[in-house]
Parts: C-alpha cells; sequence; structure tokens
C-alpha cells in the first residue's frame, strides 16, 4: 500500500476513532459522575443510555444557531475551529500501540515539542471567542482562559522536561520504550513523581475542567466565554474540550504510565492498544472523580499557586533530575 | 504566598473528600426511576381532589361551597341546585349542579377538605395534573367525581320520599394515626 | 432555520428524518438554569439524586440561554421579572419549550394580587402546565414526559 | 484589549448613561453608586443576575469591576416581589397562614410558626404543650431543611458539585417526614391557630429518630469533603469579613450575625413555644467571614438534632389544638350531630374568627435570623396591615460592605454565605 494512502487511511481512523471517543467520553462522565452521586444517569436513549451522546449531538447540529449582533462574526465563527483543530492534530505523535502502524506519524524526534506547541493554540480558541461574542461575561472567560494558559504551560513544560532528560528523547515512543525494563516500577510515574503530580495538575488546568474550570465558571460567569455559543459552535467546543480530555490523559499514560507497554505486547501487539485505552479511561475516570470533589479555584489564587508553588517546584525537579543523572542514579 | 502554603500544608484534608466520593460509587444509587417505579407517598399527601359518592351511588357534595369560602385561592367555584326524589344526587336538599376545580389555582394546602361538611371532597394521595392548554386544567364534576360503586346506579336517583331528608350524616372521627 | 429549509419535502425521506430528529430532541432536553421561587427548590430535588432527571439525559443545565432547549419557569413571575424572561426566552434558538411549573407560573396561584403576573403564558407560549404548589418532583416528571409526546409529535417544518 | 460594549476614548468622557445600568435611576442618581472610572467607561459594570447561576434566585447585582476585583456592588431586590403582605391582609387570619408558607419556602414551618404565634398573641389563645413540643421538632427538622439546601447550593456556588446532590439526598428524608406529617413536602400549612392542624401520624416518631441516627454519619460525610479541603478554605477563610459591630449596626441575624461572634438567638433571647426546656448551645464564630458562618451553621445541626432528641424524649400527650372554638374548628365529625358545632364551623371557615384590636409583634428564629411578624389589628376578621421582618432582607443589607474589594469569585461564596432566599427579601 502507498504510504501516503495508509497515512489517509489512518487519519480517517483516528479522527473517527477521537469523535465516537469524544461522544463516548460525555456519556462516560455522565454516567461516572452520576453513580458517585448515588444516581443513575442518562439511562432513556438507547438501550441503557448508549445512545445518548448520538440525540445530544442530533440535537445540536438541527439547532438553530444564532450570531449575536454586536459580535466580530469572522472571529466568532473561526473560534470554535481554532479550539478544536489542535485538540484532534495532538494525537498525531501519540503512540497508540506497540508497532508503527498503531501512529499516526510513526516517530516524531521532537514529539514533545509537537505537543507542547500545538497544546498552547488550543487557547486561542476560548479567548477569542470570549473576545468576539461581545459579551462581558464572555470576554471574562476569555481573559480567564489566557492568563490561566500562560501560567500553566511553563510548569507543564518543565515537568516533560525532567521526562525528557531521563529518557534521553524527546520522542514519544522512546519515552514509552525507555519505561520498559519489564516490570512495572520502570514507569515514571514511580521514578519521577513530583513530575507526573505537576503534569497532572497543569493538564486539568489546561483542560480547564474543574477544579480549574474558571473560564467557564458557572456559577461566577454564567458559561464563561461560551456564554454566546449555541448550536453546534457550542457543540464544537464541547468536542473540544473533551478530545482533549482524551489526548490529556493519553499523555499521562505515555508519559507516566509506560502508554502502551504491558505483559504479553511483543507476542500480541493488539494488546498494546488495549493496554493503553485502559490506561486512558483510568485517566479520564480520575479527572472525573477530582471534578466531582473539589471546590473550584480563585482565579488569583490559581495564579499565584500555578506561579508560586508548581513552577519552583518544577524547576526544583528538574534540577534535582539533572543532578541524579549527572550522579549515575538514574 | 501565605495562601499557597495553606493549600500544601492542609492538603492531608483532600484524601477524605475523595474517599467520601468514592464511597458513593460503591453504593446503591438512591434513585427512583420514576415512571417505572414510584416511591409510596404518605396516606395524607395531598394530591388530586376526588369527589366522593355513598356506597348508595349518592353523591356525598351537597353544594354548600363552604370548600369554595375556605379556599384562599379561590380555585373552587360550586352552583347547586335543587335534589328532587324523582332526580335525586346527594342527600338532602340541595347537590352541587357544577363544580369546578382550576387544578393551575389550587394550592393543595387542604383547607376544602377540612370544611368539607359532609367529607364529599378528598385530596387523594397521587400526583398533580399536568396538562397542555390551562382551560384542560379546569377541572369539572365529570373528571373530579369518583364513579358509582359496582352494581349500584349512579345519578340522578329515583329514591322514596322521606328517605334522604338530613344533608350530613353522622361519620367516624378523623384517625389521627394516618 | 438550519438544517430544515435545506432538507425541503422530501416525502419519505422527511418523515424519518424527522423522526430522527424528534427522537433527538426528546432525548437531549437541554434545560435553562432558571429558578425563581418555592418551585425552583422542587425543581433542583428533581435533579438531585433521588428523582434525576438525567436518566432522560437532562442533567446538563444550561446557565446560557443560548445553549438551552427548554425554559421551566419555576415559580412566581413578578411584573419586574416578566421583561427578563421574556428577554431570556428571545435569547434561546429554536426549537424552544416552555413548561409552566406550579400554580404561580401558571396561572398566578393563590397570588392573585397586583404583583404577580397572572399566568406566564402572557408573556411567552408555554407547551405544558404543571399542577401543584409546588409541585411533586414526580409531577414535573410527568410534565416532562408530556412535553416529550408533544415534541415526538412535532412536525419537521414547525420551527422553521 | 478593548472590553467590548464600552468605548474607551482618549479624553474622559462620560460613556455610561443611566440606562446603560438597565436600573430604574437618573444619571446623578449613578453617580452616587459607582465610581467616577465606571462613567468614563475604564471600570467595568457587569450584571449579575437576575438570571444568573448563583445569585439564588433573582436577586440582581450590579458589579463595578476594575480587572476581576469589585470596587461597588449595587445589589437591586424586587424581581420576585409577590405581594404577600397585602395577600395577607386580604385574607382572613387562618387563611394568610398558606401565604406565609411561600415567604421563606425553604423555612415554610418556622413562617408558619411565626405567624400563628403572632395571631396566638393577639387573641390571647394558649396553645397545648404536646403541640408546642411538636412545633419544636418541626421547626428544628425545618431549619436543618433550610441548612441543607444552604449548604448544598453554597458548596455547589464554590464549585463542590456533589456535596449538592449529598444534601438533597439528606433532605429527601426530610421531606418524606414533613410529607407523612402535613400532606405536602414543602408548603405544610401544618400548625394553625391555637395548635396544629392534626395530631402527628403513627410513624413519625420512628421516622424523627431515625434522622437522629442517620444525621451525623452524613454530617461527617459533609465535614470531610468540606471542613478542611484546602480549596474550601481558601475560598472561604478570610473572605467577606464582617465585625462584630458593624454587623449589629447592618441589622444582621442568625448565623450571619453569630459568624460574626455576637451571641444572639431568639430561640434564647425570647424563647418562644416552649423552647426555654430545652438544653442547647448557640454556636458561634470569631471572625465573622465565610467560612465562620459556614461553621456556625454545620454547628447548628448538631443542635438541632440534640433538641430534636429531648423533645421527643419529653413529649407529652393530649390534645394538639386548643378547645377554644372561637379560634380553632370543632372537630369536624360533631357537626352531624350538634348544632354549635356546625355554626363554629360554618362561621370559621366562611368569615373566620375576629381578633381584637391591637399591634402584636413575634419573632422566631428561622434558618437565616430573626424572622418576625407584626400584625395589627382593627377587630375585623382580617388583619389591617401585616408585616414580616424578612431576616434575609435585613442580611442583604450588608452585601456591599461584605463584598467591597474581593473578586468576582467571592461574590457568590459572599451571598451564599449570607444564605438569602429571594422569596423572603422580596417578599
Amino acid at each position: 500500500m502507498a504510504p501516503i494512502l495508509l497515512f489517509f487511511l489512518k487519519s480517517v481512523a483516528l479522527i473517527i476513532i477521537a469523535l465516537a471517543g469524544f461522544a463516548y467520553t460525555t456519556l462516560l462522565e455522565r454516567r461516572f459522575i452520576a453513580r458517585l452521586q448515588a444516581r443513575i444517569g442518562p439511562n432513556r436513549a438507547g438501550p441503557q443510555g448508549f445512545l445518548q451522546p448520538v440525540a445530544d449531538g442530533l440535537k445540536l447540529i438541527v439547532k438553530e444557531s444564532i450570531t449575536p449582533a454586536q459580535a466580530d462574526k469572522v472571529i466568532y465563527f473561526l473560534a470554535p475551529m481554532i479550539a478544536v483543530i489542535p485538540a484532534l492534530i495532538v494525537f498525531a505523535v501519540i503512540p497508540f500501540g506497540s508497532d508503527p502502524i498503531f501512529s499516526l506519524m510513526g516517530d516524531l524526534n521532537i514529539g514533545v515539542l509537537y505537543i507542547l506547541a500545538i497544546l498552547s493554540i488550543g487557547v486561542y480558541g476560548s479567548a477569542l471567542a470570549g473576545w468576539s461574542s461581545n459579551n462581558k461575561y464572555a470576554s471574562l472567560g476569555g481573559l480567564r482562559a489566557s492568563a490561566q494558559m500562560i501560567s500553566y504551560e511553563l510548569a507543564l513544560g518543565l515537568s516533560l522536561v525532567a521526562v525528557v532528560l531521563m529518557a534521553s528523547s524527546a520522542s514519544l515512543n522512546d519515552i514509552v520504550k525507555y519505561q520498559q525494563p519489564g516490570n512495572i516500577l520502570g514507569w515514571l510515574i514511580f521514578r519521577q513523581p513530583i513530575a507526573a503530580i505537576i503534569f497532572a495538575i497543569c493538564a486539568m488546568a489546561e483542560l480547564a475542567r474543574a477544579p480549574f474550570d474558571l473560564v467557564e465558571a458557572e456559577q461566577e460567569l454564567t458559561a464563561g466565554f461560551l456564554t454566546e455559543y449555541g448550536g453546534m459552535k457550542f457543540a464544537l467546543f464541547y468536542m473540544s474540550e473533551y478530545v482533549k480530555m482524551i489526548a490529556m490523559s493519553a499523555l499521562f499514560a505515555t508519559f507516566f504510565l509506560g502508554g502502551w507497554s504491558g505483559p504479553f505486547v511483543n507476542e500480541v501487539p493488539v494488546l498494546s492498544l488495549v493496554y493503553f485505552a485502559i490506561k486512558v479511561v483510568i485517566g479520564l475516570l480520575i479527572i472525573v472523580w477530582v471534578r466531582a470533589t473539589l471546590p473550584r479555584f480563585r482565579y488569583d489564587k490559581l495564579m499565584s499557586f500555578g506561579w508560586k508553588a508548581l513552577l519552583p517546584i518544577g524547576l526544583a525537579n528538574v534540577m534535582l533530575t539533572a543532578l541524579l543523572i549527572v550522579l549515575g542514579v538514574y | 504566598m501565605s495562601s499557597v502554603r495553606d493549600i500544601i500544608s492542609r492538603l492531608g484534608g483532600m484524601p477524605m473528600g475523595f474517599a467520601t466520593v468514592l464511597k458513593t460509587f460503591f453504593r446503591k444509587p438512591v434513585t427512583v426511576q420514576y415512571p417505572e417505579q414510584k416511591k409510596p407517598m404518605s396516606a395524607r399527601f395531598r394530591g388530586r381532589h376526588h369527589l366522593k359518592r355513598y356506597d348508595d351511588g349518592l353523591e356525598k357534595c351537597i353544594g354548600c361551597a363552604l370548600c369554595a369560602a375556605a379556599c384562599p385561592a379561590d380555585a373552587i367555584y360550586v352552583e347547586a341546585a335543587e335534589n328532587t326524589n324523582e332526580q335525586r344526587f346527594s342527600p338532602g336538599e340541595r347537590y352541587s349542579k357544577t363544580y369546578e376545580i382550576n387544578m393551575l389555582r389550587c394550592i393543595f394546602c387542604g383547607y376544602c377538605e377540612d370544611a368539607c361538611p359532609t367529607n364529599a371532597i378528598v385530596l387523594e394521595p397521587i400526583e398533580f395534573p399536568t396538562g397542555y392548554t390551562r382551560e384542560g386544567m379546569i377541572y369539572a364534576k365529570d373528571k373530579l367525581l369518583e364513579p358509582a360503586p359496582a352494581g349500584v346506579q349512579g345519578t340522578p336517583q329515583v329514591t322514596p320520599p322521606g328517605k334522604y331528608e338530613r344533608a350530613i350524616l353522622p361519620y367516624p372521627p378523623i384517625d389521627a394515626s394516618v | 432555520m438550519g438544517l430544515e429549509q435545506k432538507l425541503g419535502n422530501m416525502g419519505v425521506v422527511t418523515m424519518s428524518t424527522e423522526k430522527a430528529i424528534n427522537w433527538a430532541r426528546t432525548n437531549a432536553i437541554w434545560p435553562m438554569l432558571f429558578g425563581l421561587a418555592c418551585c425552583a427548590i422542587e425543581m433542583m430535588s428533581t435533579q438531585a439524586s433521588n428523582y434525576d432527571l438525567s436518566r432522560f439525559g437532562m442533567e446538563l443545565m444550561r446557565a446560557s440561554p443560548r445553549q438551552s432547549d427548554l425554559m421551566i419557569v419555576a415559580g412566581r413571575v413578578s411584573r419586574k421579572m416578566a421583561p427578563v424572561l421574556r428577554n431570556l426566552y428571545d435569547q434561546m434558538p429554536e426549537p424552544k419549550w416552555v413548561i409552566a411549573m406550579g400554580d404561580c407560573a401558571s396561572c398566578g396561584g393563590v397570588f392573585n394580587n397586583y404583583a404577580v403576573v397572572q399566568g406566564v403564558d402572557e408573556i411567552v407560549p408555554v407547551d405544558v402546565y404543571v399542577a401543584g404548589c409546588p409541585p411533586r418532583p414526580e409531577t414535573l416528571i410527568d410534565g416532562i414526559l408530556k412535553l416529550q409526546d408533544k415534541i415526538k409529535k412535532e412536525p419537521l417544518n414547525k420551527w422553521q | 484589549m478593548t472590553i467590548p460594549n464600552l468605548r474607551i476614548e482618549e479624553s474622559p468622557k462620560n460613556v455610561v448613561s443611566a440606562s446603560d445600568t438597565q436600573l430604574d435611576i437618573t444619571f446623578d442618581q449613578l453617580k452616587k453608586l459607582v465610581s467616577p472610572r465606571a462613567l468614563t467607561g475604564d471600570n467595568m459594570l457587569l450584571n449579575m443576575g437576575p438570571q444568573h447561576p448563583s445569585t439564588h434566585g433573582v436577586l440582581r447585582l450590579l458589579l463595578e469591576l476594575d480587572g476581576e476585583t469589585v470596587i461597588n456592588c449595587i445589589p437591586d431586590i424586587g424581581f420576585l416581589h409577590t405581594g404577600i403582605e397585602k395577600t395577607a391582609e386580604s385574607k382572613t387570619y387562618t387563611k394568610a397562614i398558606v401565604v406565609t408558607d411561600r415567604i421563606d419556602y425553604l423555612a415554610p414551618m418556622i413562617c408558619n410558626t411565626a405567624y400563628v404565634g403572632a395571631v396566638e398573641k393577639l387573641m390571647g389563645v394558649d396553645v397545648p404543650l404536646r403541640a408546642q413540643y411538636i412545633r419544636v421538632i418541626l421547626n428544628e427538622l425545618t431549619r436543618m431543611n433550610s441548612h441543607l439546601v444552604w449548604l448544598g447550593t453554597h458548596a455547589l456556588d464554590i464549585g463542590a458539585m456533589s456535596m449538592f446532590l449529598y444534601t438533597f439526598r439528606e433532605r429527601e428524608m426530610l421531606l418524606d417526614i414533613f410529607e407523612m406529617v402535613s400532606g405536602v413536602r414543602m408548603m405544610s400549612s401544618y400548625f394553625r391557630v391555637g395548635g396544629l392542624w392534626r395530631d402527628i401520624p403513627a410513624g413519625f416518631i420512628d421516622a424523627v429518630r431515625n434522622v437522629i441516627k442517620v444525621f451525623p454519619d452524613k454530617l461527617l460525610d459533609y465535614e470531610k469533603l468540606l471542613k478542611e479541603n484546602p480549596l474550601w478554605r481558601e475560598r472561604t477563610v478570610g473572605i467577606g469579613v464582617i465585625n462584630k459591630e458593624d454587623a449589629i449596626a447592618w441589622g444582621m441575624t442568625g448565623p450571619s450575625l453569630r459568624g460574626s461572634g455576637v451571641n444572639y438567638d431568639v430561640r434564647k433571647a425570647m424563647p418562644y413555644s416552649s423552647y426555654d426546656h430545652f438544653e442547647f448551645s448557640v454556636p458561634v464564630g470569631s471572625n465573622g467571614d465565610v467560612y465562620d458562618r459556614y461553621r456556625c451553621r454545620v454547628e447548628e445541626f448538631y443542635q438541632s438534632l440534640k433538641i430534636i432528641q429531648q423533645a421527643l424524649d419529653k413529649l407529652p400527650s393530649g390534645p394538639v389544638i386548643t378547645d377554644n372554638r372561637k379560634v380553632a374548628p370543632p372537630p369536624k365529625h360533631e357537626i352531624a350531630y350538634s348544632m354549635e358545632s356546625l355554626i363554629h364551623h360554618f362561621k370559621l371557615w366562611t368569615e373566620g374568627f375576629r381578633a381584637p384590636e391591637g399591634e402584636v409583634y413575634f419573632s422566631v428564629e428561622s434558618g437565616k435570623g430573626e424572622f418576625g411578624v407584626f400584625i395589627s389589628s382593627d377587630g375585623g376578621v382580617r388583619p389591617r396591615r401585616v408585616h414580616f421582618r424578612a431576616p434575609s432582607l435585613c442580611n442583604l443589607q450588608s452585601l456591599p460592605q461584605l463584598s467591597k474589594g474581593c473578586l468576582i469569585a467571592d461574590i457568590v461564596g459572599i451571598v451564599g454565605s449570607v444564605d438569602i432566599v429571594l422569596g423572603e427579601v422580596d417578599r
């Protein structure tokens, strides 16, 4: 098969999987959070609520689409796409399985850099959406979005620097392979716990999920930057949030949970896909669990937490890691 | 900075919360899946009104309109007419020719039930009504009146003279234990 | 508006599309977070664990009218609130529905006085009236089921 | 970046007009309410409410913001004005009980107690001891109900989502008791002038004992979720502080006042409905911030349970309504054979009873503070004037003071901690 055709097919498959994943992540979240709150969750649309995302999606597609008269129309239309496209293309470099065929671009040697670059584009979606809708709540949400992303980008990067130092490669495949000395203790979550925690916190902040959901803090800013968005455009933002959630969970699995590694991977390569999926789902469940438990951060506290706590700790961690590598402990 | 230190020093307070939430996950949900399952209502619950009948099929309502007078929301309209032995609806002299309750006005306070001298109107423990129009939510006698007991003729009945002189027939006191 | 205009009259296709779309609308009614008075508390009880509106896919209460399909007018609407309510209704994208929950929203209830709008249908079109002061959560769910029945029967071109 | 809606011009010129605020005020009045920077568009004027998820109903706040910092907070109330006082004046004393339910719809039984207490004081009617004790039990259950809703919504405002569902789950238990005893989940109208509607049903005492048994565990769960949670603490400690003197000066009552360290509770200061028969303490805070107000209310749960326990243990037997036939209707079955009963029954349900001429004020401790009822009677069957002292309204007055200099995010916490219910504010 021509490589270009294979690449094309894989892209299509990936997008379909990401979209289905998005849809069913929403259902997973709604069912799981319902159980955490002694409820049942959607169970009417289709068997056990299985068609709930389909109903939601179809409804949003046929919903009237309103553009506020005072909005900056071009940016208002562009913003959802700016939000959703980076969320989708992050997947390009993530190795889903042991075989190169299970990842889109095979092995990109600057994978980590690519991810950091792409993730920081996503924030433009929120910020521009907030600005263009010409709504005070939305603009406050947009401002919060940009401030929040900036303060957490750095710590996120620093936590990955430690990982890159350990694996001495910026390729995601190499990082996964580095974590396979045969036992579970090879996972970087055990060897780099501080980086793992910082990454987890920053990932939540990047996702703007509770307790960092200041951007669309419902109780403060009604719907934040989404206030004026409805119908399909809202669905795109919704999609970007959940696709990013999957992406972050996948990245955490890749960087700290040994990616696709697991027993019998070399004998049965398909198993690696299963392991990876399980790790991603566990990550998603933890994100939901956190959302169900914690109160929201306050805007200024969030900033000071990012700059005054995570950043110094991240820096110290990088230095410590470097020192330990020089000393030959790792 | 102090708040940041506060957060870090109190991180120990967090796991308990996480555990509490997760504990709920392993318990059965408390949800009552309503249209299929129904939560039992208390015997005193004041739901939709019913106009009761005696065992012989006569209506208890004597058209005195005390319920309408007692209603704080003015939701009840009663128009009385005279009973005759040939066309008898209720014991005594009068019966309610028209009896309408605006379910949307009614606040289900139960004052009508308390005021009714014959226990004719009873708020039964069933759900409140819902409807598509306001007109449809005005319940007249056809909806309110209970069907006659099996084997008994409904109203109007032809009755022997002198049998139903009294409008308010004796009844036992209310059982306060239910 | 949206897809329907482009679809036009295509006979069988429209029929089945109509069914599918109405099914989707039935199962994904996102209510607006809009509470006024006593009934709002009962509405919250309905969303809470014991009655759990999320079973109908309705737990996504949207704070912004732009994203909501259903306005549950829960409570008494005062004359001061009436223009606000209308404004919010106008901000909702079509298709949109209104449930007048409780007596006060439906017709003023016990408050037949100078301050309360005697029925929210003076301001916005109401699809389902729910009696009770405040209605039990069961009754609200009854009302929602009635609304779902109504949505299922709606022709596609109603919302053009 | 320019803020949409507001033009920023080179020369400082007023770009905000009074109509922009959507308040019914003139420009001169607006100038007194906001700072000059707001008039030139340098500070943003933000409308929070009346439809906003965290204003606990339809409160509207006009916020003047510098960035996210609140410079001025101007509450606008009246969106739920129902004319309850006038409605109560147009109904007989008995019929007006149902409208008092709807003042503070989170604590209807407490409003009932206040209203019937005032009428009883006016009429000089004695209430049987059993009825008083049952009133105490139900008052305390209602207080718990009110606090549960407050705790759930307050936590939800600050973002702790599950708390809301947990408190409403437990609240269902209390609503079942209300339904069992009064026949309605919320708007009970169970208390009548001179006593109660009916005696308590058979399962009532067991159900209440069950509440006493299960509740401490549930409260412990709430404590685990919030009390020591660092995020909760940083959102509440030191936020919305008001000191003792200011709190008194603003007319605050209830837990909002006690959070500032003032030991004032109507149940202790002016005992009603035999509250002096029970041992309980009044939780008092010290800092007067959101966290202290939260602690005061949570401690009140335990005190309520204590009172209920004592009232159940001491519950006397006997009648539950006065035998004064001029006030309370006779037992209904009597009217079939007693002409006197029949006349009383018809008279009370049609015309109602006449109250002696005079004025009376009666106050109770509701979940929010001192809930008072003032009745002025001209000797007729309807009161000449009824006024309710709504604790929420008086507590809400302090909002501009509490919220000065805080952030938008704090506003929701502060509004939640003052525990307002708009039905009571606007009436």
